[in-house]
């Protein structure tokens, strides 16, 4: 390895400002991985390497698209190309991130926050009530019969794994798409998508018959010398949710080992500090380390960019493997993962316009920031307009009576319409606001849109399940799914658990990636600002 | 520096004690169980120094899908005349005149969904021995295999019971690992 | 043969409240074990578990803290030799859940019942048996039987007395009564030791027989006598009969003998080589309602009640006057008497096509001799039904039928006696305060009479009612004492349903309850009257345990009492049974055998047949009955306003048996109800009448009113509703009280009979909203080609064209050896169902049940979409709503090659077998119903809550810890809480008929194995059996003539189902209406197909 | 690689990270070898100033993937097709086809853990609940550069690296 240490050809004044563009194979080979994955976009010889130490604001010497010649991949923690606006205030000092960050965790929590964790707890304790009475009496309490035989307890598994993968999203493939704003979200939403699974992966186990049981789905040894079956998607799904689970949790306590140590550092309170230190697992922050932990980050985001899509493959597959009209579709794992992103980047939006609020985090979680994530609802939501389109056009064009039935007559004309007509409505209709620039920008619009979007996605998992099973091929099984009381409760027990959940992470834990952010913080040129006190002076 | 021991040892103590009871509690299943019976009935006495062979007594094995308990007029068969003034005879014969039967207390035990046929297995030559252990060396039943569902799937598929070349094979053979077997391990055998 | 001495081993069992007590507590306990999952928690009562039943709540209690449950194993004292624990006995014996008198086998495990089958040898049901009959066994089991007697006080305080006390109180009671002041007011009896016994009863008290059941043949009988001069109940020769004509009858569904007339209707349905061509029967229904028969027919006419006899008139005059057939043409009696009834006259007024009439005549004419006209039931019964039966013998003498299909000299039938005329005039007499003592036993007339009969009133003016039944119902609510009887299972008994055809009742089980029979409890009336039966004293007295058998304790039985004392020791039923047969039965049909081998021979079978199976002669029709017929009839008129039509229905009959959660849970065959009884109105009338389905109305028929909901049933005639008759109990027990609404309160007293139909009827609306529980989501097929049906012209077509090319092979991504490596090289299960024999009569629903311990879900339940019968009947309606064209198809697993249930069960719960059989291993299911999604046949049924157990609605079979639970089949698991079900071909006989043959030491043959459903399915429309063996009934059924018949339910999913289906043939000349058939395998779609017009909300 | 713990080190404290990739560029020029630094974020470019190699962690990760994926699928078709051969739906007692989720799943998974614990062991991480930083600052926004070196060493190193712009420097001898 080569290393060339260059003074800046135009002699600006100040201190010198080094960037590294990089495209040793070594170095990149979890990016140039990962790569292969998205595509085989990527093709990284290995080679001698350039290292040019080029001075800041030199247009000439960037590659201003960004593809060109497998440099510069490892941006994440590199200083910006000099043509790309700043991604946050240039006044923003190292120092007052950390403030910015943990000085909202400080002291006892407001009477916002006790409110909002009450009616979470609340509503968890209903769900939890419920769950002991169904434990106790049966699955009769829910809304289920013959024909169909899940309800929403599958609707809600699909539709919290679909909120769930927006966190993956923004952590991995934003990452290796090398979009550097998502540094403002990630850490939120890998939380939700922590949180999200957990309420996801509740579901498969409760609408069990005999949930005690839940463990002859994983395939351990007993003395029965009997296995699980390979072939069925529940069992795809063990494995692709477990995984996913485990994945995104060690991606996501990875990210947090770092500013785990900050507040470790800035902690008084003894026992506070020990709970802190025993979290940063005596994270120093040596350089030797860094390159460790940051080509592990890489790794970890080459594999979950794969996992997320194949998880959500492995869920539509439940669907799509089964025979049933309205489900037997192989458009199902494009539109179910477009689903996802779709309602996922939705629920973050939700929850950051609360919380940058709540947080005073307006500087990190820009505007800009949120109308990106609003472009990517929009871009999905046609995407899965597409879908229901390819479905219907399926359907009519195949001239199976089956199939016509489920996906024209039975969706949008009869007694299912209310809730095919409200999935298109939220999901299809509502977000075409995006497409206005003032919407985009538009803290309410935007809010109201994600609910709207959450809503409309709930719903067109409750078509997918619920409709297709309810009039399949004999007609003398057609029946109609209600919910019950019990359903409901249900549902807003998972989302008290959700809610729990996220209200103590935004307590206990750095709502944004700090060792993440300093990294892109770009200073002006002349030195440290001077309007920012240094911590230690 | 680094790490307190306590730290670690606790929740690592915790999980081996949790899974040594599990080991246990599994793998010992019900083995060694050996209840006190009304009638200090002796099968060393019977079946090992006198032996009467498992089927006088228990004749229903070979027809039955039970391996019924002897009724009080099969141990009258003999004890009418044999041992009378025993004590535990002149108790048995009491009950016999009173048309009161003994409550034996159950050791081999399987739960209702196990459709387990004796018959079968006499049939098929199975030995009584080969489940219930060497009864006739002991004087009180105890039990000294587990039952469990692996057991009987070793069973069936190590020592099968093959026809003989005469015989027209009835079931339909089931294969394991390309060799035709007798013994089926359909799961209705057992679960209907 | 059965004797329940060998009960002594057990003889605490029903005596011991305590017993009951502690099942409650063994429920508790384990229950929570169900939820835990833990397998050992099903209450087991399984093969070993009867014998400890007694001990096994102790023990459970006294060992709540040990290692293990506790439980004890109680072997015989002393083993019968002909039982083996574990080994079921079987027993023939006679079902009297009706008067049909139809042949059982009752299987019995550990000395209970356990099953009711047909007995084959049995002329009548000749195998089968019908859904009544199946669930006979839970009326033997049922809770809610009296255990002993009670002390009414007429609806007053129920208190329990001795028997003693009781036979005192009626003693007395037949003493102080003036001379013919005392009556026995039964059911229908026969059997000559059942017949002599209440004779020499009667006789010795002085007393008065009446004869009546909830439906009387009057009009039957009186029409025979006015017609042939004796009243005699015909018989019927339903597998001779190739063209059925029926005027508001229901011979398959309601009829006296039904279970043997479905075997015949049955054998005729059939595709059938008949003088080289293939032929089957044609079946022409004109008919009020929607019945049994209606649904099944050929061709169907809506017809007004009041149209039926102009319509039969009709008929008569095309054939005697027009077509001039038979010698009766020139009869100036018949021709006067027909004038009036020109057949453009008839159809005008009952709204048929022009020609219908000819036409059906000119069929009949080619089949005399091998047709029938059956006119009459309650469907009939507008006051004129009487006349309905003259003229419909009229026309069965003219088709040369009488004598043919048709006969009454040989071997007449006995199975209904009763009569409306006498029961009224009993009536009529209690009201003037006449009779002093009323008896009644097997007949309920508070509850079966007309409103207009005041019965209840009646019998205020009664010095003492005795009422002898097995549980209090509605008549013993009115009576001062109420005695228990037995169960037929219970008691020994004979029957004689056909003159000739005897048979045997036998017990199978000890009583359950305190009791003693009907006929010991007269017996012992008898003794105590100081006199015994001609030759019984003579008898043996049995000693103890007989004495149990006849529910007399030893020691209560010597207990002196006042009357008592001097009254020699009872003689048993069982004695005086074989007295009488001996007499009558043995000595007179000049036997070989010895009297032992005779007797011995008779249990064995179950009967003993010296009966003629050919009818006799012909009799000779009296014309003046037919001028009779019509002289108060003047020229037919189209009906006006709306009548009300009152029917009995095939699932509950009379409502005798409504206590029991599998009649009433199994749906009715054309309404596919359950647990109710509707109003039925075709919707277009309900639709000028402003009336929905689910509103309750207000029936009003003079001054009676009754409130019943309303249901849109496709097929009735527009200006008639119709009810059904024997719901609405008040008390029956826990499980049928209060289900449905009583329809017989609307019938009438005309004259001296009773008007079921034809009365005006004013309905108003109440309320909306009723929840209807339907087992059928849809009633259309929309064009899919799920059941199939052809016109026999139209298949006699196709079966001559050369077959068509197979198609294309089906594309598979499992070509890696793919099926190939599943051969079945031993047996292979497999099913073949007959669309063309199959009635809907729902026996092997009920059979299935039974069975397989498929428990009983309630109404709300079924509301829910959950019931649990793991075969159903689908029945479709295609056509216009106003008479529709109907077809069946029984839909059970599949059991498909290719199951898609298999796939996707993560936990290995349902696989195949090396047989071809899908299993389904309840104790792995955990319960993600991903099977029943992916199921295309929606056959898989989930234990929502404890089904199997009793939970809060009170309407589940409650059977832990009530003597229910000993109906279940210890050899099938009882499912949990949170498993999926289904149909298993009945895995437990297969492994069964293995266990046989390998004992044996030969192959299993076909017919070893028969599932329940086909063991009783009276038209032998399911056969199972080995499709490995091309030799065998399943295969040949699907082969030659039937191969195009034959086709799998959803082929195109490439599912590859074992159950193969034959297709519906239709014999009808015109062309189908529905677009359901072979030749159209995508058929277009109906896009605008919405839910049913009749959807029960 | 050094730690503070081990050698003694001389600690340069920077305010800037520009100032501490210039003082560790040139130090690399003058050889000093196992330089290392504390930063509240990695540096760019420092890795390669400093001369530290780069990560094995991307053959773990390989490694462990198709390590995985090979147990997965070799342990369904051991259960399928081997313990216990049974006719699922009429399928080949192998269907490849049904097992690839499986397959990719468990690569994925014992990839993912393998990834996290060679990191954990690369950094040395592991828990403890007593630690003490060097400087309290180093995990908000100051930058420490580690020059290990003999006690005779210290003085230059110390005056180049306050010419560098090291805002402080301190020894520690351990």
């Amino acid at each position: 390895m080569r290393i060339e240490c260059a003074t800046p050809r135009h002699g600006l004044a100040g201190p010198v400002r080094a960037c590294l563009a990089i495209s040793s194979d070594d170095a990149n080979a979890p990016v140039g991985s990962a790569t292969a994955w998205m595509g085989g976009a990527g093709d990284f010889e290995s080679g001698t390497l350039p290292v040019a130490i080029e001075a800041v604001g030199q247009p000439a010497s960037m590659q201003a698209d960004g593809t060109g010649k497998g440099q510069d991949f490892m941006l994440e923690h590199g200083t910006l190309p000099a043509e790309e606006p700043p991604i946050y205030d240039t006044r923003i000092t190292l120092n007052r991130v950390t403030h910015d960050v943990l000085d909202p965790m400080k002291g006892r929590p407001g009477g916002w926050w006790w409110g909002a964790f009450l009616a979470a707890a609340g509503a968890l304790g209903i769900g939890a009530a419920i769950v002991a009475l169904q434990l106790r009496v049966g699955l009769g309490i829910l809304g289920l019969r013959r024909p169909e035989m899940w309800g929403t307890y599958i609707v809600n598994f699909v539709f919290w794994v679909g909120i769930g993968h927006a966190g993956t999203l923004i952590s991995a493939v934003l990452f290796l798409l090398r979009q550097r704003w998502r540094t403002a979200i990630n850490r939120t939403a890998e939380a939700m998508t922590i949180f999200a699974v957990i309420c996801a992966g509740m579901f498969p186990l409760l609408h069990l018959g005999r949930t005690l049981l839940a463990y002859w789905l994983f395939p351990y040894p007993n003395d029965r010398e009997l296995w699980v079956n390979f072939n069925s998607p529940l069992v795809w799904d063990v494995f692709a949710v477990s995984t996913y689970f485990t994945i995104s949790l060690l991606f996501w306590y990875k990210g947090l080992i770092p500013d785990f140590a900050t507040m470790r550092d800035r902690e008084h309170r003894p026992w506070v500090k020990k709970i802190y230190t025993a979290l940063s697992l005596r994270w120093e922050g040596t350089a030797s380390g860094w390159v460790h932990y940051e080509s592990s980050y890489g790794l970890f985001a080459a594999i979950a960019t794969p996992l997320v899509l194949s998880v959500h493959s492995v869920v539509s597959a439940d669907f799509a493997v089964a025979l049933v009209p309205g489900w037997h579709d192989t458009i199902f794992p494009p539109y179910f993962v477009a689903g996802a992103i779709f309602s996922g980047f939705a629920m973050v939006v939700s929850l950051l316009v609360i919380l940058r609020k709540a947080y005073h985090l307006e500087q990190y979680i820009t505007l800009d920031h949120l109308e990106l994530m609003n472009k990517i609802i929009l871009v999905t939501s046609t995407i899965v307009a597409f879908a229901y389109l390819d479905e219907i056009f399926m359907a009519w064009y195949s001239e199976n009576p089956y199939e016509k039935h489920i996906f024209i007559w039975l969706r949008f004309v009869g007694p299912y319409a209310w809730a095919g007509w409200l999935a298109v409505c939220c999901n299809c209709i509502v977000p075409m606001v995006f497409w206005f620039r003032r919407a985009r920008r538009s803290l309410a619009t935007m809010f109201v849109i994600s609910l709207l979007v959450n809503v409309g996605m709930w719903f067109e998992r409750y078509v997918i399940v619920v409709t297709s099973l309810a009039q399949d091929f004999l007609p003398s099984n057609w029946g109609y799914f209600g919910p019950t009381r019990f359903d409901i409760g249900i549902l807003i027990g998972s989302f008290g658990l959700f809610f729990t959940f996220f209200l103590l992470f935004v307590r206990f834990m750095p709502t944004l990636a700090m060792a993440e952010i300093k990294a892109i913080l770009r200073h002006p040129v002349g030195g440290q600002p001077s309007l920012q006190e240094k911590s230690h002076a | 520096m680094g790490l307190t021991t306590r730290a670690w040892k606790l929740p690592a103590a915790t999980v081996a004690v949790v899974i040594c009871v599990a080991i246990i509690v599994r793998v010992n299943g019900n083995t060694g169980y050996s209840p006190v019976q009304p009638i200090p009935f002796s099968h060393q006495l019977h079946a090992g120094d006198h032996h009467i062979p498992c089927l006088y007594c228990h004749a229903g094995a070979q027809r039955s899908p039970e391996a019924p308990i002897p009724a009080l007029n099969v141990c009258m068969g003999c004890h009418a005349v044999v041992a009378t003034g025993k004590p535990d005879i002149e108790k048995l014969t009491a009950a016999y005149r009173a048309a009161t039967p003994i409550q034996w207390v159950r050791v081999y035990d399987l739960p209702q969904f196990v459709k387990f046929n004796h018959g079968m297995h006499v049939d098929a030559g199975v030995a009584c021995q080969t489940c219930h252990g060497e009864v006739q060396d002991m004087t009180r039943v105890r039990q000294v295999r587990q039952f469990t569902m692996g057991q009987c799937m070793d069973c069936h598929r190590n020592n099968n019971y093959l026809p003989k070349p005469s015989e027209k094979p009835y079931r339909a053979l089931a294969h394991y690992h390309g060799h035709p077997v007798n013994a089926p391990y359909d799961c209705n055998i057992c679960h209907a | 043969m059965s004797e329940p001495r060998y009960w002594a081993t057990l003889p605490e069992y029903e005596r011991d409240p305590a017993v009951a007590r502690q099942c409650e507590e063994e429920f508790v306990g384990r229950s929570s074990m169900h939820v835990a999952g833990v397998g050992r928690g099903h209450f087991e009562f399984g093969r070993r578990e009867f014998l400890q039943w007694s001990t096994a709540a102790l023990a459970l209690a006294a060992t709540a803290c040990t290692r293990k449950p506790l439980e004890k194993i109680v072997p015989y004292a002393q083993q019968p030799e002909e039982t083996l624990p574990g080994v079921p006995n079987s027993y023939a014996s006679t079902c009297r859940e009706c008067p049909a008198g139809c042949g059982v086998i009752v299987k019995t495990l550990d000395q209970r019942p356990i099953k009711l089958e047909g007995n084959p040898l049995h002329p009548l049901n000749q195998g089968s048996l019908c859904a009544r009959g199946q669930a006979a066994l839970l009326n033997l089991y049922d809770p809610d039987r009296i255990a002993g007697a009670l002390r009414t006080n007429r609806g007053g305080l129920h208190q329990p007395l001795g028997e003693n006390e009781a036979d005192a109180a009626l003693m007395d009671a037949l003493h102080r009564a003036r001379p013919g002041g005392a009556v026995l007011l039964t059911g229908t009896i026969h059997g000559p030791a059942r017949i002599q016994l209440v004779a020499e009863f009667v006789s010795q008290f002085g007393m008065r027989h009446v004869t009546s059941d909830a439906f009387n043949p009057d009009a039957l009988t009186g029409a025979q006598r006015a017609a042939y001069g004796t009243a005699v109940i015909p018989r019927l020769l339903l597998d001779r009969v190739e063209v059925l004509v029926t005027l508001g009858a229901d011979p398959l569904g309601t009829g006296y003998s039904r279970q043997e007339w479905m075997a015949g209707f049955g054998r005729q349905r059939k595709l059938q080589r008949r003088d080289g061509n293939l032929a089957m029967s044609r079946v022409v229904a004109f008919e009020p309602m929607l019945s049994l028969t209606g649904i099944n027919a050929d061709t169907r006419h809506p017809v007004h009640p009041g149209s039926l006899l102009p319509l039969a008139l009709g008929l008569a005059h095309q054939m005697v006057i027009i077509d001039r057939h038979s010698s009766y043409a020139t009869d100036a009696t018949v021709a006067s008497a027909l004038a009036g009834f020109a057949p453009d006259i008839v159809e005008k007024a009952c709204a048929l096509p022009r020609g219908t009439i000819a036409a059906l005549v000119a069929e009949l004419w080619a089949h005399k001799g091998r047709s029938l006209v059956l006119g009459g039931d309650t469907a009939a019964a507008t006051g004129t039904e009487l006349h309905l039966q003259v003229v419909t013998s009229f026309l069965n003498t003219v088709l040369e039928n009488e004598g043919a299909t048709i006969e009454a000299t040989a071997s007449p039938s006995q199975q209904t006696q009763g009569s409306n005329a006498a029961m009224l005039q009993l009536c009529d007499q209690m009201q003037q305060g006449q009779i002093d003592v009323l008896m009644v036993y097997g007949a309920n007339p508070a509850y079966t009479l007309p409103g207009d009969a005041d019965f209840a009133g009646a019998t205020k003016r009664v010095g003492f009612v005795a009422s002898i039944a097995e549980r209090l119902d509605e008549t013993g609510q009115l009576a001062d004492v109420v005695l228990p009887a037995l169960h037929a299972m219970e008691s020994w008994g004979d029957a004689e349903p056909r003159r000739g055809l005897f048979c045997l009742v036998q017990p199978t089980i000890e009583p359950l309850f305190k009791a003693r029979s009907f006929e010991d409890t007269l017996l012992s009336l008898m003794c105590r009257n100081g006199k015994t039966a001609p030759g019984i004293a003579a008898a043996p007295v049995a000693k103890g345990n007989l004495a149990a058998a006849a529910g007399v304790p030893p020691s209560k039985a010597a207990t002196p009492t006042t009357v008592a004392v001097a009254a020699p020791a009872p003689a048993t039923f069982y004695d005086y049974l074989r007295q009488v047969w001996n007499g009558q039965i043995y000595a007179t049909n000049q036997l070989a055998a010895t009297w032992d081998d005779f007797w011995t021979s008779a249990l064995r079978d179950g009967l003993f047949d010296a009966s003629q199976r050919e009818p006799g002669p012909a009799r000779a029709f009296h014309v003046a009955a037919l001028a009779e017929a019509t002289a108060t009839l003047s020229q037919p008129e189209p009906p006006t306003g709306l009548a009300l039509v009152l029917i009995a229905q095939p699932m509950t009959g009379d409502g005798s048996c409504n206590n029991n959660g599998l009649l009433l849970e199994a749906p009715d065959p054309i309404s596919k109800l359950a647990w109710d009884n509707t109003l039925a109105l075709v919707p277009e009338t309900a639709r000028n009448l402003g009336l929905n389905a689910g509103d309750v109305v207000e029936i009003a028929v003079g001054q009676t009113r009754v409130s019943a909901p309303v249901q849109l049933q496709p097929g009735v005639h527009s200006q008639v509703a119709v009810l059904g008759l024997g719901w609405g109990r008040t008390s029956v027990g826990t499980i049928g009280n209060n289900v449905g609404v009583n329809a017989y309160p609307l019938s009438r007293i005309v004259g001296s009979g009773i008007v079921y139909a034809g009365a005006q009827v004013k309905l108003v609306r109440m309320k909306a909203g009723y929840a209807l529980a339907s087992t059928q989501g849809h009633n259309y097929l929309d064009g899919r080609p799920i059941v199939r049906e052809e016109l026999l012209a139209g298949f006699l077509q196709a079966l001559s064209r050369p077959p068509a090319p197979p198609g294309p092979p089906g594309l598979t991504l499992w070509n890696n050896g793919g099926p190939t490596e599943h051969m079945y090289p031993g047996y292979r299960w497999g099913m073949t169902i007959d669309l063309n024999a199959c009635v809907g009569c729902q026996a092997c629903v009920v059979a299935c049940s039974v069975e397989n311990n498929v428990p009983t879900v309630g109404k709300q339940e079924v509301i829910n979409g959950r019931e649990m019968h793991w075969l159903r009947i689908d029945r479709y309606y295609s056509g216009s709503p106003d008479n529709p064209d109907i077809v069946q198809q029984p839909m059970l697993c599949q059991n498909c090659d290719l199951a898609p249930c298999e796939s996707v069960c993560p936990v290995l719960a349902t696989v195949h077998n090396a047989e071809g059989l899908n299993l389904q291993v309840y104790n792995r299911c955990v319960g993600t119903r991903y099977c029943s999604n992916n199921c295309p046949y929606k056959v898989r049924h989930f234990n929502f809550y404890d089904y199997s157990g009793a939970y809060a609605d009170g309407r589940f079979s409650a059977l832990r810890g009530s003597p229910l639970e000993l109906a279940l089949n210890p050899q099938v698991t009882v499912r949990s809480k949170g498993v999926m079900e289904k149909c298993t071909f009945c895995v437990q006989r297969v492994n069964a008929a293995h266990l046989q043959a390998e004992t044996l030491g030969r192959p299993i043959s076909d017919g070893d194995i028969q599932t329940a459903c086909q063991q009783t399915c009276p038209t032998q429309a399911i056969v199972f059996g080995n499709l490995n063996d091309p030799q065998s009934e399943v295969m040949r059924m699907r082969s030659g003539d039937n191969a195009v018949r034959a086709y799998r339910v959803l082929e195109h999913l490439n599912t590859q189902p074992t159950v193969v289906y034959l297709t519906r043939i239709r014999n009808r000349p015109e062309p189908l209406e529905s677009s359901a058939s072979p030749s159209a395998n995508q058929p277009g779609y109906a896009a605008a197909s919405g839910p049913d017009p009749e959807a029960n909300a | 690689m050094p730690s503070l713990r081990e050698r003694p080190t001389l600690v340069a404290m920077f305010d800037d990270p520009e100032a501490l990739l210039r003082a560790a560029t040139i130090l690399r020029t003058h050889n000093y070898a196992g330089l290392d630094a504390l930063t509240p974020y990695p540096v760019h470019g420092l890795p390669e100033a400093l001369g530290l190699k780069t990560s094995w962690m991307p053959r773990v990760t390989k490694t462990a993937f198709f390590i995985g994926a090979g147990l997965g699928f070799a342990f369904q078709v051991w259960v399928l097709g081997w313990t216990w051969r049974l006719n699922i739906a009429g399928k080949p007692f192998v269907p490849v086809p049904a097992l690839m989720p499986v397959t990719f799943e468990s690569g994925i998974l014992v990839a993912g853990i393998a990834t996290f614990v060679a990191m954990l062991i690369a950094v040395k991480l592991r828990p403890t609940t007593h630690y003490v930083p060097f400087d309290l600052a180093l995990t908000n926004d100051r930058f420490a550069l580690l020059v290990p070196g003999t006690a005779a060493e210290m003085g230059p190193i110390r005056a180049l690296l306050e010419q560098l712009g090291a805002a402080e420097v301190r020894t520690v001898a351990n």
